[in-house]
């Protein structure tokens, strides 16, 4: 039984870590506050805009309705996890080189949801495309260019 | 076909699709924004709001919520007024109190605010607040409020940056914060001898901007000076309004505004900025206010209006008066809505040639969430009626839409209602290359089936804020490399990157070289603000003025090295040359603002009343489910007269990216109220356009046109792109199924009710 | 948010106006009203708890009874939940007809609930609203088919 | 969000005995996806949750069994989505998850949530209840089994105990039977439905011999409505015949009215989709 805090270890980013959580404390805010990275952000703050998206085992969640508790002992990747020093991961080439992001606050999560969808279909078609990437929102409505920034980063993929 | 970005390259810099400089950061997630942000020592505001529409405040009982551990301060208007005595403030009216004051005038008005250094603290104390109230009668309508004995306000306080607010000062018993009147020639008399007359009523719904970087502020408040970070589209003018509450000086007042997770007009002005001032002068630690979704709600949206609109036509379909009643709803604080009243009202009777035209707008005063400017100034709601009414005019007479507007249209040298002539409006080629896109000339198969088709369009015109004022600089350091200072918020439009761009035309740089400082009132100079697509063509000149002046001084200081003429010598050269190491700096510098003739009183009347005209066309292909009212928009054929582009990669995204939130508000979104309160204050109940809400096809484009007045013949885009979409979506709703919608949305059930009234089977109410 | 209805009651109309009449005797027909203080003959506070699932909600309530003539009774109520701001404001008019020997009871409730609940709960408040309602009913049924078989 | 504390039990027996009979604020918590949207509005403030994630992983997998499939309440919808056995004897299952909100939520939220959060707009409920599935529910005086078509009690509101959870479902295998699920959306395309329906019918060519026809999100809860049921038992299926099912299902379910739509429209919509889900499902839906 926890009441107060407890310190949690995962894999941040391939890095191990801690944290010093609460049961009420979510995803977003720990690694806001703890880590300082803010590429995961709580817009709707119900799961529905994808701002939050960061990547838990493997698998895409809403980084805003997860409790922070809960990522003890896993391996969690957030937007800030994908490039390099001397690289920027291809999806993210993709979305400079299309335009694909205006206000870049939705990016970070549109970004991490496309290298998902990447790794399950490598050559989408539109309705791939929109239907993974469903609840992802952008209220500057980039929605055609993030479709060419997706099949534009298919094909760096298949390039490199 | 993918379309992708040009290289980075020296030469010719405007016109090339320039990747967006802060992409790397965007898409990298480090992009830095006010809501992320945190100070040391900084304190979470939570807000205790308002759950009566109109009342007095009897009592605000704070005790048990300054009980709870880890509360630092529980502040109410009381404690406001002992550090700001008068705590009103506002851009039109100093009529918005810092928290509630004796009254509260909306469902959502911050009552009272708690610090702590833990946003669940604070939160949780928030609703452990207790207030009463007196209640008072609430007015909602916009029309009601013109009439009604309830009244918003006691008195109204004009804040005296508008002349043409200056006569309401001190009114009482009146909920009119503006009335904007234009009368050209005689509609009575026109209305008389018209061979026909059409009279139709329109409105919009209550709609808001949803910014997904909702509104946040940080203030850091010390006595020689506060600092304010902000999500803010106006640093200037958040600048001067802290300063006077303050009784300082500006530049005791500084305000830094990373990016923006955008704005659309909701970060205009002041918003959460007087308010964070406050906290972190009574706690004396930086305090950070920062919105959740479900409060951007009770911040600001969009004017709801009814717009009541009456043609008069000649046997030759020309029309020849026009009378314009349009009602906005302001809410319950004036924020902008006056200029809303005024700058969109003067171009009510639309892109027309019409000799009579009699315009009244008013700005009201309401007990709702406020309202102020969204993409378009008030245009969308406008061109929404006055495009829908062409429509039913040409239907009605049997004339042909294309033709009835042609014989219509405001063409070159012609005057506008305000007997501005118009110049480099490309009215006529924006509606014929939106009708080419469409197809219109072609068969259309209208389909007999449970599905029916239909097609429609409308085209636009709106003038531009004016006037107003940009000041830029251009640094150009020991090494050569160039920084640009202008005061132009990026909040995704790509403003950094098109300035950039002009720089480097001017100086002959690659535009990726090109630093633009992040904005900070301390260090970039005045801007007006980043609103109502003015910045390109305002703050481009300001620019491209600022960087002729550093190449002129480049140019003078090569000669007073000794450099002959036309020397390719490289700029850091020129620095060792004079300073005999790599030092120095060129400053160039920029200021710009338009030429103007204020409205006459009374008749609101001039020959220069916008610096440029912004026109743009829609044309839509639908396809209505008879049985349920859905409405598929098969296509959608969006048109801009932008002068010239920029860049035109991201010219395309700005037309795409309003045209599609248009549709939002055209087909689904609307701000349900109930006694006050607004009962769907979430994404899960509020719903945005997603990916499978664009159109089966989006066909985006740009006329070419040169804006000769224009920096490099260019002119604004932000917003035009959003004009049309309503009524070319109503317009073909009716070509498909013959009923006429006359308020948005255009959702399913709307559709549907029309089509069985129209069967003569109307669906019964609830 | 709007509820009405109209229901008949085998009971004589000065029967049934005297059970709703009486606080007392028309708490006992609302589900989750206890608590009851009078204040004075027209004006009372109350308790109202309500459930949805495992949500509960507890509002103080004050009653205000506008209008209170044979065949009519309107009441204004106002509530504050505890523990969330909030605020509920109703206005209920009820109306009684003679109908042979029956009643028939036409009501009409014009709700509004503000703050937290208002802004996220309706369609829940309104399913809720419509139980509270078949409770009601069900309840006023009950006394009269009691009092017939006394 | 308040503090609370949290247990993280290993078996679901012990679960159960965690969580208390007479007191609400003591609540299980499963992907949480659902829960978290109250904790964070305010209105839910639990001094308790029982975490399930750890929970013996025989309740987050799926079994075909018995002529049909056997899903721990602790499996993914995800999980579901991507089973080879729920495409093999439910399709219409399979079908359902591709517009069931969204990637993020399917990856976290399971069966067992979905079903007990008894919220009438989600789509899992009318489906499972078309497919006449049923419940394995305990608690700490053992278990018992409940239909799915006797689950819901009304908005959020289910038969289950505050101590009782969900262990499984069990699903029958769809067989031969057409079936098919449609919903409406009145907002933006991915808006929760304004309504939903579910068909399955068990019939050859166009003679019908039983339907099953559930309705929700117009609704309170998932319901089934057997008097259209009832219509479409033994009858051949004309334009006729699918509006008389439409007229006895609108007679029968209660609508509710919310941001979506009126309670007339709702009416209306469910006329036209009890025809639409009927024909897709003879015309090839689901099989």
């Amino acid at each position: 039984m926890m009441t107060a805090a407890r310190t949690i270890s995962f894999k941040l980013n391939g890095m191990p870590v801690t944290a010093d959580v609460k049961p009420h404390h979510n995803v977003v805010e720990v690694l806001q506050s703890q880590f300082s990275l803010t590429g995961a952000r709580e817009t709707c703050g119900q799961g529905l805009c994808g701002c939050c998206t960061v990547v838990v085992n493997g698998r895409a969640v809403s980084g805003c309705l997860y409790l922070a508790t809960f990522l003890d002992g896993t391996e969690v990747t957030t937007v800030e996890g994908l490039d390099t020093p001397q690289k920027l991961h291809p999806v993210q080439e993709a979305f400079i080189e299309t335009s694909a992001f205006q206000c870049g606050y939705c990016t970070p999560g549109f970004v991490l949801m496309t290298t998902q969808l990447l790794d399950e279909h490598p050559d989408p078609d539109d309705e791939q495309i929109k239907h993974y990437l469903t609840g992802n929102l952008c209220r500057c409505a980039t929605y055609p260019q993030v479709i060419e920034a997706v099949k534009l980063a298919a094909k760096k993929r298949k390039g490199s | 076909m993918t379309m992708t970005h040009d290289a980075p390259k020296a030469g010719s810099q405007v016109g090339r699709s320039v990747p967006r400089l802060e992409g790397r950061d965007k898409v990298t997630g480090r992009a830095e924004y006010t809501h992320t942000m945190r100070l040391p020592g900084m304190l979470t505001c939570k807000l205790f709001r308002s759950t009566v529409a109109h009342g007095r405040i009897k009592s605000i009982d704070t005790s048990e919520a300054k009980k709870v551990p880890g509360v630092f301060a529980v502040v109410t208007i009381d404690d406001v007024m002992k550090v700001i005595p008068d705590p009103y403030y506002g851009p039109a009216f100093h009529d918005q109190p810092i928290l509630a004051h004796e009254k509260v005038r909306f469902v959502g008005e911050p009552v009272a605010a708690v610090l702590a250094m833990d946003p669940h603290v604070a939160e949780e104390a928030a609703q452990l607040i207790v207030a009463e109230y007196e209640e008072l009668p609430a007015v909602y309508d916009e029309v009601d409020a013109l009439t009604t004995k309830t009244y918003v306000h006691d008195v109204l306080k004009p804040a005296g940056t508008f002349a043409d607010l200056k006569h309401l000062k001190d009114a009482r018993d009146t909920n009119t914060a503006l009335d904007y009147r234009l009368r050209k020639g005689d509609v009575d008399k026109a209305f008389a001898q018209a061979a026909h007359v059409f009279e139709h009523e329109f409105k919009t719904q209550k709609v808001l901007h949803l910014p997904f970087e909702p509104h946040a502020s940080i203030a850091d408040y010390k006595d020689t000076g506060v600092t304010v970070y902000t999500a803010s589209q106006g640093p200037s003018f958040v600048r001067t309004e802290i300063a006077r509450l303050l009784g300082w000086p500006e530049n005791k007042v500084r305000i830094k505004v990373p990016y923006l997770g955008s704005g659309y007009g909701a970060k205009l002005y002041i918003k959460l900025e007087a308010l964070v001032v406050a906290l972190s002068m009574i706690a004396r630690r930086p305090v950070k206010l920062a919105l959740t979704f479900e409060e951007l709600f009770y911040q600001i949206t969009k004017h709801p209006s009814t717009f009541r609109i009456k043609s008069g036509i000649d046997k030759d379909g020309k029309i020849i008066a026009r009378k314009c009643e349009v009602f906005w709803n302001g809410g319950a604080y004036a924020d902008i809505g006056p200029r809303v009243t005024q700058k969109s009202g003067l171009t009510a009777s639309g892109p027309y040639e019409i000799d009579n035209v009699w315009i009244d707008s008013y700005a009201l005063y309401t007990n709702v969430t406020p309202a102020g400017a969204l993409r378009g100034f008030g245009v969308p709601q406008l061109v929404w009626a006055y495009e829908s009414h062409s429509d039913m005019i040409a239907r009605a007479l049997k004339l042909d839409p294309v033709e009835f507007r042609r014989k219509n249209l405001l063409r070159e040298g012609r005057p506008h209602a305000t007997n501005t002539i118009i110049k480099d409006a490309a009215v006529e080629k924006v509606m014929d290359h939106v009708l080419d896109r469409m197809n219109w000339s072609k068969p259309f198969d209208k389909s007999t089936g449970v599905v029916k088709r239909g097609r429609g369009f409308g085209i636009s015109i709106k003038a531009v804020i004016t006037p107003t004022t940009s000041v830029a600089i251009v640094n150009v350091s020991g090494d050569g490399s160039v920084t640009l200072y202008c005061g132009t918020i990026d909040m995704g439009q790509g403003s950094d990157t098109a300035m950039a761009q002009m720089v480097g035309e001017v100086l002959n740089v690659p535009t990726e070289t090109v630093r633009v400082v992040p904005r900070d009132t301390d260090v970039t100079p005045y801007d007006m603000g980043t609103l109502g697509s003015r910045s390109l063509f305002h703050m481009g000149h300001a620019v491209q003025r600022a960087a002729a002046d550093a190449r002129d001084k480049l140019k003078a200081l090569a000669r007073e090295v000794g450099e002959p003429e036309g020397s390719n010598i490289p700029v850091r050269d020129l620095f060792v040359k004079k300073y005999g190491m790599q030092a120095g700096n060129v400053i160039g510098t920029g200021i710009f603002k338009p030429d103007y003739i204020p409205p006459a009183p009374g008749t609101g009347l001039s020959e220069n009343v916008t610096a440029f005209w912004m026109v743009s066309g829609a044309g839509a292909e639908v396809e209505v489910d008879t049985e349920t009212g859905h409405v598929k928009i098969t296509k959608l054929v969006n048109v801009v007269d932008v002068g010239k582009a920029i860049n035109p990669r991201i010219v395309e995204t700005q037309i795409s990216g309003a045209a599609l939130m248009q549709l939002g508000f055209t087909m689904f979104e609307k701000m349900h109220i109930d006694g006050g309160q607004v009962t769907n204050a979430s994404l899960a109940d509020y719903k945005i356009p997603g990916f499978h809400d664009v159109p089966t096809v989006m066909d985006n484009s740009h006329v070419d046109t040169n804006q000769a007045n224009g920096p490099f013949g260019a002119k604004g885009v932000g917003e035009v792109a959003t004009f049309c979409v309503s009524p070319a979506i109503a317009n073909a709703i009716d070509d498909a199924v013959g009923v006429r919608l006359t308020e948005l949305p255009l959702n399913p059930e709307s559709v549907y009710r029309a089509i069985r009234a129209k069967a003569g089977k109307p669906l019964e109410d609830e | 948010m709007n509820v009405s209805g109209e229901f008949t009651i085998k009971a004589p109309r000065a029967a049934v106006f005297d059970t709703i009449r009486d606080p007392k005797s028309f708490i006992s027909l609302v589900d989750g009203i206890r608590d009851l203080k009078e204040i004075d003959p027209t004006h009372y506070q109350a308790v109202f708890e309500t459930k949805i699932a495992y949500l509960n909600f507890k509002f103080n309530v004050s009653v205000e009874v506008t209008k209170l003539e044979v065949g009519e009774i309107a009441a204004k109520i106002e509530g504050t939940p505890l523990g969330v701001v909030g605020r509920l404001t109703a206005t209920t008019s009820t109306v009684l007809t003679e109908v042979g020997d029956e009643t028939k009871v036409a009501y009409s409730v014009d709700a509004a609930l503000a703050g937290k609940l208002g802004s996220m709960g309706q369609p829940v408040m309104r399913s809720k609203a419509k139980d509270l309602e078949k409770v009601f009913v069900s309840r006023l049924r009950e006394r009269f088919a009691q009092a017939a078989a006394e | 969000m308040t503090p609370f504390e949290l247990a993280e039990p290993t078996k679901l027996a012990d679960a159960v005995k965690l969580l208390d009979p007479d007191d609400p604020t003591v609540r299980p918590i499963a992907g949480g996806t659902a829960l978290m949207l109250m904790m964070k509005a305010g209105v839910f403030r639990p001094a308790k949750l029982i975490s399930l994630r750890g929970i013996e992983s025989k309740y987050s997998g799926i079994a075909a069994s018995g002529g049909g499939l056997r899903v721990g309440a602790m499996t993914t919808l995800n999980a579901l989505e991507r089973s080879a056995d729920v495409k093999k004897l439910a399709p219409l299952i399979t079908r359902t998850m591709l517009t069931l909100s969204n990637v993020r939520v399917r990856n976290v939220a399971t069966v067992g949530g979905a079903l007990a959060h008894g919220d009438p707009h989600m789509d899992l409920p009318p489906v499972l209840m078309a497919l006449g599935a049923k419940l394995t529910v305990i608690s700490p005086n053992g278990e018992r089994s409940v239909a799915l078509e006797d689950f819901f009690t009304g908005y959020y509101e289910t038969v289950l105990e505050k101590n009782e959870l969900i262990a499984e479902a069990h699903i029958p295998a769809q067989g031969a039977k057409r079936a098919a699920y449609m919903k409406v959306t009145t907002g933006s395309a991915d808006d929760w439905p304004a309504l939903g329906v579910a068909v399955v019918l068990d019939s050859d060519g166009k003679a019908i011999k039983s339907a099953r026809v559930v309705v929700s999100a117009a609704t309170t809860k998932a319901t089934r409505v057997k008097s259209a049921e009832a219509v479409l038992a033994g009858k051949t299926v004309d334009d006729k015949l699918l509006a008389q099912a439409g007229d006895a299902a609108v007679e029968e379910a209660e609508f509710i009215a919310d941001v979506r739509g009126s309670v007339p429209y709702k009416r209306e919509l469910l006329r036209v989709y009890i025809k639409r889900a009927v024909r897709q499902a003879l015309d090839g839906g689901a099989q």
